[in-house]
């Protein structure tokens, strides 16, 4: 099946909205959102409001009844896990938080953390946090020279001191797809928990967290056809059973004195407050849309994309690919530098002509650090891109050097 | 659609309150609360052979609550800890729209089951009963 | 100037949308969406996303100025405060364990944090958490018998052993408004810090926090006319500069290495990961759109209203009103108990006739124990309301009563 | 819009490299990051009587952030350290849209003014100039 990106494209909405030439090539800092999503967020926001998890009234009642269908459209997302497993966040930032904090009880002098060179900041200053405050050791897993992670490294620096391993399962920088089921094994064999952050994975295709075998694995809506505002933790029940509560607020308590607070049962007692429920909405229609398409066409498409893009770039003079070459082991996400020119430079030329990039460290500067750069420019791909969006990029850059010679 | 809710049967068995109150030595104390309404139960047991014999509830709650700890003070004595917890899942299913009624003391919920954020209300109760077999497994 | 509901209404989508009849009296748990918040939030999600603070492309840098328009809008709805003291949050509760977090510092043991029984869990749990972790005290001010804050007992027990003083400005049970700028005198006297937690007392008007004399404040979007998801923790500049960071992740560091990062000044610092950018941007419309009302018409309108439900209720038996009888002390947020009725019967009835209220204990346990009680029944008022929905109410309890017996 | 950013008087003057390089004693060595895309300048600085009489940067950066690195290479000398803070503050005043333009050599930035997302490129080497006053102030 060969995919219609027209067609596909009616279910964005950005693209009827904005101008052309419109190439949308920033997807891993941010997605389209869905049309489902929009209508799931704007429809409630604006039609049917009301607090969830205590009132009575149908209103708040079928307010509650849609937020628990999203947990179980994300649970479907992530493999058909237990949808009491599936905690909502703000976002993959605060996921990763409440997942450093309530794997702190395991933290301590003598105690180890593995993290990978290739992890965004949200993935890593948690656990520098969490390292600082028990006294537990950040070890640095490093990578390839081409942007991977190291699995021979990581499989050597894993022993009994290991207490948790946090890896991204895709890097928004090298889109390299780190082979986390092999992690897996190695980190169970140390009896470690394995943390997986999936905000780039994600939005290429449902993953099985079980399968993956993985502990907790954490991603954002608004990276998946969702809305800003909500994200997810998933974890293993026997895991989050014993967190400690990380936010106070209220409904994630049983009962309340001054003197003393008992908590729920997961998920409930990790998500204090009102939760963010329009955007939760929007991830559960987004988790829903994505079920609905064909992976194995979408991922075919990908991968011709991503080639096209790796191939333009290579033949150019001076252009520096950050990541693996191969396309079975990456997503679209590519990110060069110019040896000759700025990443902020060539971004707001590119612009001139409706190519949309980031230009920057990108979140991951130990990464920088690692490739001897400060910034570089990244083309992220969505399901929506084509062709011209990648022949915009190529041509943009032969402009850029144009005019900055 | 919740008018329906507080038929006369379900009225009447909140009314009626059976086993309403406590026992003079109570063999085993379970407590729980509904943490979205603060209502709570004390269920008092006594068991026997690991049969119920005697339970009484302190119940504050609302109407449904109350009617659902009558019908558990009548449908308890005889059974296991193990068949009370059986009948609270068998329940939260039935509510959800699934399966049958798990006995017929109980169809006088049947109006309940449209109504999603009430069955903690009628669950309650049954709860408190299934977390006699949770400490007596741990 | 009389309030003419029928055209504020038309600011309020929800009311086109939901069928007749509908009395929603539950906006202190959510308030409906103002238009323009609702088409603040639809137009950046569906037509004009990107992510903020870092892109160079057009849309990326017109969201981010968006995004920065919002934060001085909020800092006008608090009295024209430095937009730099503005730190968006998911809501009132991540902002209140922001709050506890950042002044952990100055809690320890021999010192206390004073809470009132009045506290909705959101500004108690946090600080019950902020208290076990440092071995802080956690006392509680006592509340009057008609649940307002005790504030002659609050001024005996400031003393130099006070670090922290966090207080409600208005109850979401009683709607006793606290006299913020009376305790702010008092608790600057012995040098503590005076969080205030206003998610009820902003959407009934602006707030100038300066002039209140208060030290950090918090509220939500969606209680004042905005969208789920979002929220703020305004403090002055001098207080949060040195709060260590609580979220780690992008956005909030300057450099981060795998040993060491470094920190962002405020309000970046406190904005970790890719903030809630639609609901923020909602957050803001709704600051604007309520910067353009009358409050005064607004409040006479309120305390008519409330004046009608207070009579109303005190002329039935058996009624019990659990806040202020004077409508000049507290908002239009009114608690009671009909004696011889559980308060989820008494919703679920009045739901039958679209009038939507809330029954429980509101988050707010410790003054559940004050009363005696374990739940009430709450209806609550935002401008939109008219005596129509008031007596809908108090028509509805004559049927609970019929029906009930 | 973007490519009137960089016309040719932006590009020669980040070609020209004005005081690029490094002192041999500095007596006072700044630096500053953009957290936004890690660009970093190094100061340093020679003083006389309160005021700047040799300037030298290492800068890595856009062309922007390179044009205004020369260009405070050669508005620095003469000037103390509250006059460069005065200069900055003027220049963020000037790209948000308000106010004159701080000095006619900066002028050539005006394009700049409708970029709001690169106006801390142009202000990172001044930013850097005004935090030596921040030190001296402290
Ligand atoms: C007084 C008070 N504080 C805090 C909160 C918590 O707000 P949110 O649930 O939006 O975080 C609420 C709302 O429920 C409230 O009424
Ligand atoms: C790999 C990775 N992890 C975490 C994040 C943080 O996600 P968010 O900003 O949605 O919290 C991002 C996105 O920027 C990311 O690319």
């Amino acid at each position: 099946m060969r995919v219609d990106v027209a067609v596909l494209r009616r279910d964005f909405p950005i693209f009827e909205a904005q101008p052309a030439p419109f190439h949308y090539l920033d997807s891993a800092a941010t997605a389209q959102i869905c049309r489902p999503a929009l209508e799931a967020l704007c429809r409630f926001e604006g039609k049917a409001r009301a607090n969830v998890k205590r009132g009575v009234y149908r209103l708040a009642e079928a307010a509650t009844r849609a937020f628990e269908e999203a947990r179980r459209q994300v649970a479907r997302l992530l493999g058909g896990v237990d949808p009491a497993e599936v905690v909502f966040t703000a976002g993959t930032t605060l996921a990763l938080n409440l997942a450093a904090h309530g794997l702190s009880p395991r933290l301590g002098p003598g105690r180890r953390v593995l993290v990978s060179v290739l992890e965004h900041h949200s993935n890593l200053v948690p656990w520098q946090l969490a390292c600082a405050r028990t006294g537990a050791e950040l070890v640095a897993v490093p990578a390839t020279a081409d942007g991977r992670l190291d699995h021979e490294a990581l499989e050597r620096l894993l022993d009994s001191r290991v207490a948790v391993v946090a890896l991204t399962h895709a890097s928004n920088v090298t889109g390299a797809v780190s082979d986390v089921a092999r992690v897996a094994r190695a980190v169970r064999a140390v009896g470690a928990v394995l943390v997986v952050d999936g905000a780039q994975r994600i939005p290429h295709g449902p993953v099985d967290v079980r399968r993956l075998g993985c502990d907790l694995y954490a991603f954002s809506g608004h990276k998946a056809y969702g809305a800003t505002g909500a994200g997810v933790l998933w974890g293993r029940r026997e895991l989050l059973e014993p967190f400690p509560p990380f936010l106070g607020g209220g409904e994630m308590i049983t009962r309340v004195t001054l003197a003393h607070s008992s908590y729920r049962e997961p998920p409930h007692r990790f998500e204090a407050g009102t939760p963010p429920i329009g955007p939760v909405l929007a991830l559960g229609a987004a988790a829903r849309w994505m079920m609905a398409q064909d992976w194995q066409a979408l991922r075919a498409h990908e991968e011709a994309l991503t080639r096209r893009l790796l191939a333009g770039l290579a033949a150019m003079r001076d252009v520096r690919i950050l990541g693996p070459t191969d396309v079975g082991e990456r997503i679209g996400v590519v990110a060069f530098t110019l040896e000759s020119h700025h990443p902020h430079d060539i971004c707001q030329l590119l612009d001139e002509r409706g190519v949309c990039t980031r230009g920057g460290h990108h979140c991951a500067q130990p990464l920088m650090d690692h490739f001897g750069i400060e910034a570089s420019v990244r083309a992220s791909l969505a399901p929506y891109n084509d062709e011209a969006d990648v022949d915009a990029l190529l041509e943009g850059l032969e402009t850029v050097r144009r005019i900055l010679g | 659609m919740s008018a329906r809710l507080y038929h006369e049967a379900i009225l009447a068995e909140a009314r009626r309150g059976e086993g309403a109150g406590r026992l003079e030595a109570p063999e085993r104390v379970v407590e729980r609360d509904n943490p979205l309404c603060g209502d709570r139960i004390r269920l008092e047991v006594q068991l026997r052979d690991g049969r119920v014999v005697a339970l009484r509830h302190t119940t504050r709650g609302c109407l449904l609550t109350r009617a659902a700890a009558s019908l558990l003070a009548r449908l308890a004595p005889g059974r296991t800890p193990a068949e009370l917890a059986e009948l609270d899942r068998r329940l939260e299913h039935w509510l959800a729209g699934a399966g049958e009624v798990p006995d017929e003391a109980l169809a006088l919920f049947a109006p309940v089951r449209e109504v999603s954020s009430r069955h903690d209300c009628v669950r309650l109760p049954f709860m408190a009963a299934a977390a006699l077999a949770r400490e007596e497994a741990s």
